[in-house]
């Protein structure tokens, strides 16, 4: 081999990034810290509902709902590269389809009630469905031209809502029949568990997380492994990705029919949140709001879609709720700005900031800030031309 | 040695943390060839885009030294006044613009020169006689040109601009022998007609029997330079760049296997795949 | 620390504290203390309603500003909390959940859906009372939820109504009903079919959407029909557009729209000479230019407050609204129960109730609305908020019949 | 039989002002290679330019005013923004004209608040006779000003250098910028014309038949998405046939709706979409649309 | 050639002979794009087991051979057939499925997967896991993401590749990548290997080590290899059939020695009478005159009409003869 591969080998050895396939080295001390971190968040993530207000809770449960969804997204777009606006479509199907499934069949809408879990289920697939109907033109469709064809997704799933009355309830949407797994039922009716009153946000709290956590191990699983190669693949170089035999137009369909499942799931949750589903909410805002999710996370890893979830979607509620106090911001009516306002000004600047400044998303800032701090500890040696760009 | 029209001092160049060019000087005579070597990553292309300003396009930056072409500075300028000031460059793989048919492709060469009309259809006679084959394409578009015929357009579509230099980076890449010895060949009438050339080049026998001059890049320094014959001579440039002079490889494939594996590193058979 | 309750306060939060200043016993629900109640605001000032949403939100907190110099009520003081939620469904619960626990009650809610989201959660526990500003019928039924004034059916019955007795409307002709998508415009249109069925018409539907602003086609498609009559349930923009092509057009029939359909700011466009011709809207109250007193002095206290506004009929809405509230909070002081439910049990008492703005309210009946008149006005260049009054508050015969179920 | 044309007519007079609005989209797309889900706010911000310099420059001035900041401000943007993005993959620019879109739109709603604006233009109300049918004026005015617009477009880019550096551009900043290609100033003007028809379409959008200028213009951008698709995004041909086909859809649908009620109610505003979806099906890069091409 | 004194095989004893991979051929193949035809009835075998080779002038078409060799185009007419199997018509992966693979002429990589990423990409074929097995963890998927792994490093350390293997393929220099494209070939464990200029662009040292790879899969894996390359030396000791092509169509055929003696490719390809050690540096450092303008036709043969494809403004109808992918002309990226 030659000495100039060799001058290579020397700097891209000492400090490979260690990718998911890479080979693994004896563990460090980070990789013992970093199991130690997950077991305290997730113990910390249980114990909130003791603490926080419903409030919170609430925000929080938006958050893990959007999060599951923008998994979706994030393996449709960030990860295979097929842009989608039609996300809330999806989700709108998660969302009635629970209702239709679950629903009182006497209460003045199509209702089959069924047991909700399988009405949760199915609603799931049903969403998965709807996308698989949608794959063979969206295998079809490069970039913008499948972008905005999804986008006549949107306007066809609100004209339906809006004019299937017996399903959808039209304008006023339907209310949601609470889940109920094995005579447990996530309503309202307060469960005092050591003396803290439970009702549904707390108890939906719990199914949030473990719908969250079991959605992104799963998403993670793909893209990880032979699945998330061919997507990426797909997404980087179509033709090579066909000749090394990724099917890539089942693929691209299969992609497309997860990631409305992911919608669908995210949707039966928002609706079990809301306890009401109204169609206007699954409009073009909430399409882009997802877009936004993704990029300000990160395209192509869960993580990334579940930071932007929750910057997306608990920073209007952090400046609603504290617009008195924050400066800049005015309370309604009083002129000036107001926190819907600023909030729409701060995740549209976040979404442009992402991109230019962070490419990568948030999940990349702890990554950049530990290589930024490295070069500075270092100086400005020169580390030999293979060191790998943070 | 003639009066230099590019002269490069002291330049440092890098991509980000990546730091692909330290203190390299050199000189391109006017008129003449001035070849660059070295193996793959040693800052050829970097130099020749430091050169033609756009760096930046490839997430890159200079970070020190000078580039004067004929008398006046060109680091701090943006490629487009580069271009005005009469430097073109090919750049690596082609870059056709692939959409756009091939005679839009020379048009787009002329953008940046200020020639007028008349110069313009001068300029595009001559491409066109040197490569009657983009005349006959002229119409399709250029990213379905093979490989060679897309080498062509590029080399075609920067001597639209009539440089005064012209930075070519591997313009042999890919190309069929004869193909390469036109190349070669044009670049040689190009010089004939008053444009100084500064040519990286991997396949070194090329360059060093065009060029008078050469330098040789390693790991973003300047390395060796001299004269063509010098270089051509040195036994370092024969066995690295040349592929000849190592008498026990003797630039034979099956050598070259011998060695690898008599080297011990010991790279092992590959055996077959059982499911 | 947890949120684990004790137990002297568990139970419904509905219990409060006894210990009123005056040493009467006066029970208070959550959002009153000593010398405060809360009051809650989910309004839209970011969203499609913003501009109803900014003079809802003005008018009350003006109002509620005059109720404190004077004294308040219950010798508490008022406090009004805003949360703009944009008409984004997620706001919306949100806020409404957020101020739950701190308010006694709502003077204002915008988004029929949102309100009809938490209407059994409201219905079932939490009880308290809210003054929605939409005027659907989907909304009836709740004995907590309120709206002030006649729903959009009845108030489209009565303007056929008015159609038919002062525009020469009869047997087998024809209406054109340009109408939003929803249920502001589908509440409009039940109006309108079963008034239009009662009286052998024959309605032309046009649905479409807020976004619609050029209403050629639909006004074309009429025009082609041969309507006698225009009615638009939609926004004001489109109820300027559609007088605006129809005059254009030479189709010179009377045009009515219902309360939302007309803003003061389109007399200042170029569509002004179409609506100052035939152009009429049905509302539940006196227009904010009248002369009366009610009207008159709400529109001379809101000017001296936001000089620069402009009033609009969202400034009656909001006025009228914070009013209500306030008023059954003084009934219900009254009655040394001010809680949500001694605040529900007031509105009840309120089935006579002259708010000034030239209409009789009932808020006893849950199933009905507060009332079913409609004030017929028409466009003014020289009144302020640019409405004065055609006909006086009437029901139609129809609107009294007109099935509930 | 006369329906019919009517409809035909008033669509086509609806569609060249949504093709005005496609063909920014298209030369913006041509030259930078971005999907630009921002032009709902340049269309507006032109709009509002043009009207609140309305009453003390008068109605010409105020347009010209609205022309030149839409341009401006997409000058700016592409400055700002579309020219700092270092990455190759454009659905990623795409997303931040979305985040540039919600900080314009906000901003913009802000400041027109319940506002109705009126340009108050020279046309009027006045209808005008063709055959049987009669339409607004302003729609004639608006077919005209969008036919000559287009065609002088579709010339430049053909024949013009700026339309070779324009195309060069868009597919490879770092190889235009060899061949002397100004690229900040050829993006920043692409930018700048498809501000500066916004604007116009703007005009057009908020005279008569429409009432005004208010914060809701902007959203009959939204037209324009099927509008480029179905002609293709690249083309600005396309484009003029795009926006026809969207205008005379909508109007047609709109017109025969008690005949298509089966498909439920306001199908006007949708059968544009479905239309696109049939014509990708068809035609999955648009009538006009340059199929991507490449090899390996 | 002497391919016996290639590869020295160290541990005979794993060495278990491959069974011979299946004969690919060529018959009267044909690809027209609008108006230009790229192949004209070309015909050629490629035997078990051999280096097969491919030279021909820029344009001739030998790209496009490989395009419908590995499905990203469809022929116009004509067959190829890989032992039984009839290859024209397959999309791409159902051919990559018979174990078929390439590297591309101008490299398609992933910029930002890592090496290692990218090679076990080539091992799609070979693999099972779905996104349900993946998504889940399963047992099975694990273990077969072990196993194909540590083959996958195999490979690369057969290629000198192992210490990149966590580095993005797009940062490394030209020639790693063009031999990450050959690991990611290898790792589909083909059965015929078609290399579209392999070393093109690579330093002496390292077309050395490539040719010695070439060689060595060959001999140890006993896979089938077509070869598209330029630079003659390597072709020459390489191969053991060559086959000419110049516009499109096949102009000499047969064993390395004969065809680099035939005038006809010297004139249209070597432009030299070029003996039999002309290697691509000697061919340069002469002076050579071709004596006949290479991009003209030569005589006798119609010039490719060029009515092709319109400016970019114009509709453009599939050609009706055009390769196909999936239902389009030409490939699309
Ligand atoms: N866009 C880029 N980003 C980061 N690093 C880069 C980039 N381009 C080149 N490099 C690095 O800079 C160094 C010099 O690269 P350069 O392309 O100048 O080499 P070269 O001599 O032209 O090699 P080759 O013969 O392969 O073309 C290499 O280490 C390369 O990895
Ligand atoms: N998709 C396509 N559409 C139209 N023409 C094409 C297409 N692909 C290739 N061609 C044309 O077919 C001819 C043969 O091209 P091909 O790429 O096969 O040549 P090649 O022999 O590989 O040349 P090189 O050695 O330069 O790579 C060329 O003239 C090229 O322009
Ligand atoms: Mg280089
Ligand atoms: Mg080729």
């Amino acid at each position: 081999m030659s000495d100039l591969l060799t001058r290579v080998r020397r700097g891209a050895g000492e400090k490979g990034p260690g990718g998911p396939a890479s080979g693994r080295p004896g563990r460090t001390p980070r990789d013992l810290v970093t199991p130690g971190l997950w077991l305290l968040l997730g113990l910390v993530l249980m114990l909130l509902p003791f603490y926080l207000e419903a409030f919170w809770l609430r925000a929080g449960l938006f958050a893990m709902a959007a999060a599951i969804g923008a998994i979706g997204l994030n393996l449709l777009t960030g990860a295979t590269g097929q842009l989608s606006l039609g996300h809330a479509f999806f989700l709108a199907i998660g969302a009635y389809g629970y209702c239709v499934f679950a629903g009182d069949p006497d209460a003045g809408v199509v209702g089959f009630g069924m047991p909700p879990l399988l009405a949760m289920v199915l609603a799931v697939l049903l969403a998965g469905a709807a996308g698989g109907i949608f794959s063979p033109i969206a295998g079809r469709l490069r970039g913008a031209y499948l972008g905005i064809a999804t986008l006549a997704l949107i306007f066809i799933g609100q004209h339906v809502l809006f004019n299937a009355h017996d399903l959808t309830g039209g304008y006023n949407g339907r209310s949601v029949p609470p889940l109920d797994i094995l005579g447990f039922t996530f309503d309202n009716e307060r469960v005092m568990v050591a003396s803290v009153p439970f009702q549904a946000v707390e108890k939906l709290w719990y199914l949030g997380l473990i719908l969250l956590v079991l959605g992104a191990l799963f998403a993670r699983g793909i893209l990880r492994s032979r699945p998330g190669r061919a997507m990426n693949a797909i997404r980087d170089h179509r033709i090579a990705a066909g000749v090394m035999g990724v099917p890539v137009a089942r693929y691209r369909g299969a992609v497309f029919i997860i990631s409305s499942m992911y919608a669908g799931l995210a949707g039966v949750l928002l609706a079990l949140i809301f306890q009401r589903t109204v169609p206007s909410y699954f409009g073009l805002i909430l399409a882009l709001e997802y877009l936004a999710m993704i990029v300000i996370g990160g395209l192509g890893t869960v993580g990334g879609a579940v930071l932007g979830a929750f910057f997306v979607t608990v920073i209007p509620q952090v400046l609603t709720r504290y617009s008195e106090a924050l400066p800049l911001v005015s309370a309604p009516g009083t002129g000036g700005v107001a926190p819907g306002e600023v909030s729409r000004y701060l995740y549209g600047a976040a979404v442009v900031a992402a991109v230019l400044f962070l490419p990568g998303g948030l999940v990349r800032l702890p990554a950049v800030l530990r290589a930024r701090r490295a070069r500075r500890r270092a100086g400005t040696t020169d580390t030999g031309n293979m060191e790998v760009p943070s | 040695m003639e009066a230099a029209i590019l002269r490069v001092r002291g330049l440092a160049a890098g991509y980000g943390p990546v730091h692909a060019l330290s203190s390299v000087s050199l000189e391109v005579p006017d008129g003449a060839v001035t070849a660059v070597l070295g193996g793959n990553g040693a800052g050829k292309s970097t130099l020749l885009r430091a050169v033609s300003g756009t760096l930046r396009f490839q997430g890159g930056a200079i970070t020190g030294g000078t580039i004067e072409f004929a008398g006046e500075r060109l680091d701090g300028r943006n490629a487009a006044q580069i271009v005005a000031a009469g430097v073109v460059q090919v750049p690596e793989g082609r870059q056709v613009f692939a959409r756009m048919s091939v005679a839009d492709n020379l048009r787009a060469g002329a953008l940046g020169a200020r020639h007028g009309r008349r110069g313009e259809q001068e300029a595009r006679d001559r491409v066109l006689g040197l490569f009657p084959v983009l005349a006959e394409r002229a119409h399709q578009r250029a990213g379905l040109l093979s490989g060679g015929e897309q080498q062509m357009l590029a080399m075609g579509r920067a001597l639209m601009a009539r440089p005064r230099l012209l930075l070519l980076d591997e313009p042999s890449l890919g190309l069929a022998p004869m193909m390469a010895a036109r190349i070669a060949d044009t670049v040689r009438e190009i010089n004939d007609q008053g444009t100084a050339v500064l040519l990286v080049e991997q396949n070194a026998a090329l360059a060093l029997g065009l060029a008078s001059r050469a330098v040789v890049l390693e790991n973003g320094t300047v390395a060796l330079s001299g004269t063509a014959d010098e270089l051509a001579a040195s036994d370092e440039v024969r066995r690295r760049y040349l592929g000849v002079g190592d008498e026990e490889a003797a630039a034979d494939a099956e050598a070259g296997i011998r060695a690898e594996h008599d080297h011990s590193d010991g790279r092992p058979t590959l055996r077959r795949w059982v499911a | 620390s947890s949120k684990a309750e004790d137990d002297n306060t568990g139970g419904g939060g509905n219990a409060g504290n006894g210990d009123a200043g005056d040493g009467e016993s006066l029970a208070t629900g959550p959002g009153v203390t000593d010398d405060t109640i809360s009051l809650g605001a989910l309004t839209d000032m970011t969203g499609p309603y913003a501009t109803l949403g900014v003079s809802i939100t003005q008018a009350q907190q003006l109002y509620v500003k005059e109720v404190n110099e004077e004294g308040g009520v219950c010798e508490r003081d008022l406090e009004l909390t805003t949360r703009d939620h944009g008409y984004d469904a997620s706001q919306a619960i949100s806020a409404y959940n957020e101020l739950e626990p701190n308010v006694l009650a709502y003077t204002q809610f915008i988004g029929s859906p949102f309100v009809t989201a938490i209407k059994d959660q409201v219905d079932s526990t939490d009880h308290a009372v809210i003054v929605a500003q939409a005027w659907t019928a989907s909304l009836l039924g709740s004995e907590y939820i309120h709206m002030v004034g006649s729903t959009y059916d009845v108030e489209t019955i009565n303007a056929i109504d008015f159609l038919v007795d002062e525009k020469g409307l009869s047997e087998g002709d024809s209406i054109g009903h340009v109408y939003f998508e929803g249920d502001y415009g589908e509440n409009a249109l039940e109006g309108a079919r079963y008034a239009a069925e009662e009286l052998g018409l024959t309605i032309s539907e046009q649905q479409i959407k807020p976004t619609d602003e050029d209403m050629t086609a639909q006004v074309g498609t009429l025009a082609r029909e041969g309507v006698s009559a225009i009615i638009v349930s939609a926004g004001p923009r489109q109820a300027a557009s559609v007088a605006g092509v129809a005059a254009a057009a030479g189709l010179n029939v009377p045009i009515i729209g219902n309360n939302s359909a007309f803003a003061p700011q389109l007399l200042a466009t170029d569509a002004a000479p179409a609506l100052l011709n035939e152009f009429y809207i049905a509302a539940p109250t006196l227009p904010i230019g009248s002369e009366e007193e009610g009207p008159s002095t709400l529109a001379e206290a809101y000017l001296a407050e936001y000089p620069d506004a402009t009033l609009d009929n969202g400034v009656v809405a909001g006025w009228n609204a914070a009013r209500l509230v306030t008023d059954a909070l003084r009934i219900a002081c009254d009655n040394n129960d001010l809680t949500r439910e001694g605040v529900a049990a007031a509105m009840q008492e309120l089935n006579d109730y002259d708010n000034a703005f030239g209409i009789v309210h009932d808020f006893s009946d849950p199933a009905n609305p507060s009332s079913l008149e409609s004030f017929i006005l028409t466009p003014d260049t020289d009144t302020p908020g640019g409405l004065v009054v055609e006909r006086e508050a009437f029901v139609s015969e129809l609107a009294e019949s007109f099935p509930r179920e | 039989m006369t329906t019919f044309l009517e409809l035909l007519i008033t669509g086509i007079s609806l569609g060249s002002v949504y093709a005005l609005i496609a063909l920014g989209f298209v030369i913006i797309f041509k030259s930078t290679e971005v999907v630009n889900f921002a032009h709902a706010s340049l269309l507006l911000a032109g709009g509002y330019f043009a009207v609140v310099s309305r009453d003390t420059l008068g109605f010409w001035l105020a347009l010209l005013v609205g022309i030149a900041g839409a341009a401006l401000l997409g000058m700016l943007l592409e400055f700002l923004i579309i020219r700092r993005y270092r990455g190759r993959d454009h659905s990623v620019l795409a997303i931040v004209t979305i985040g540039i879109d919600i900080v314009l739109i906000t901003e913009l709603a802000r400041r027109i608040g319940p506002q109705i604006f009126s340009y108050r233009d020279p046309w009027g109300n006045t209808m005008m006779q063709l055959g049987p049918v009669s339409i607004p004026q302003t729609r004639v005015a608006a077919f005209v000003v969008a036919a000559a617009l287009i065609t002088v477009f579709l010339l430049a880019f053909r024949y013009t250098s700026w339309g070779v550096a324009m195309r060069a551009a868009a597919e490879d900043r770092g190889t235009a910028a060899l061949m002397g290609v100004r690229l900040g100033w050829i993006s920043a003007s692409a930018w700048a014309v498809a501000g500066a028809l916004a604007a116009v379409a703007a005009l057009f959008l908020s005279i008569f038949p429409t009432t005004g200028l208010d914060r809701e213009t902007g959203l009959i951008a939204l037209k324009a998405f099927p509008a480029a698709i179905i002609g293709g995004l690249d083309s600005t041909t396309g484009a003029l046939a795009g926006g026809l086909i969207v205008g005379v859809t909508q109007s047609l649908a709109t017109g025969y709706q008690s005949e298509l009620s089966f498909l439920g109610n306001g199908i006007g505003d949708l059968a544009p979409y479905l239309v696109m979806v049939v014509v990708l099906l068809i035609r999955p890069a648009g009538l006009f649309g340059t199929r991507e091409l490449s090899r390996v | 050639m002497s391919h016996e004194v290639s590869g020295t095989p160290t541990d005979t004893t794993v060495l278990d002979t491959p069974p011979a991979p299946p004969r690919l051929e060529v018959i009267d193949l044909t690809v027209r794009f609008a108006g230009l035809t790229a192949l004209d009835g070309v015909s050629f075998a490629v035997e078990p087991g051999s280096i097969h080779a491919v030279i021909g002038p820029n344009g001739a078409g030998k790209s496009t051979c490989f395009n419908v060799l590995s499905g990203v185009y469809r022929a116009t007419s004509g067959s190829v057939r890989l032992g039984e199997r009839e290859l024209t018509g397959l999309a791409p992966e159902r051919i990559a499925a018979l174990g078929v693979a390439r590297t591309f002429q101008n490299l398609a990589l992933s910029d930002h997967a890592t090496v290692a990423d990218t090679m076990l990409l080539g091992r799609h074929r070979l693999t099972r896991t779905g996104f349900l097995a993946a998504g889940l963890r399963l047992p099975s998927a694990v273990r077969e993401e072990a196993r194909h792994h540590e083959r996958m490093r195999e490979i690369a350390a057969f290629l000198g590749l192992e210490r990149y293997l966590g580095v993005p393929a797009g940062i490394l220099p030209y020639g790693l990548q063009k031999l990450v494209e050959l690991g990611r070939a290898l790792c589909m464990e083909p059965e015929v290997l078609l290399l579209d200029e392999p070393i093109a662009g690579m330093t002496p040292t390292e077309r050395r080590h490539v040719a010695g790879v070439i060689a060595a899969v060959r001999e140890n894996l006993g896979v089938s290899v077509l070869l598209v390359e330029h630079d003659m030396g390597v072709v020459m000791r390489l191969a053991d059939t060559v086959t000419v092509l110049d516009f499109g169509r096949r102009i000499a055929h047969g064993d390395p020695e004969r065809v680099q003696n035939d005038p006809e490719v010297a004139r249209a390809y070597l432009g030299t009478n070029g003996g039999a050690e002309t290697s691509s540096a000697t061919a340069f450092t002469g002076t050579p005159e071709p004596k006949t303008d290479p991009t003209a036709p030569p005589a006798g043969h119609p010039a490719p009409d060029t009515g092709a494809p319109e400016a970019s403004d114009t509709p453009e109808g599939s050609p009706p003869d055009g390769p196909s992918d999936g239902g389009e002309a030409g490939a699309t990226r």
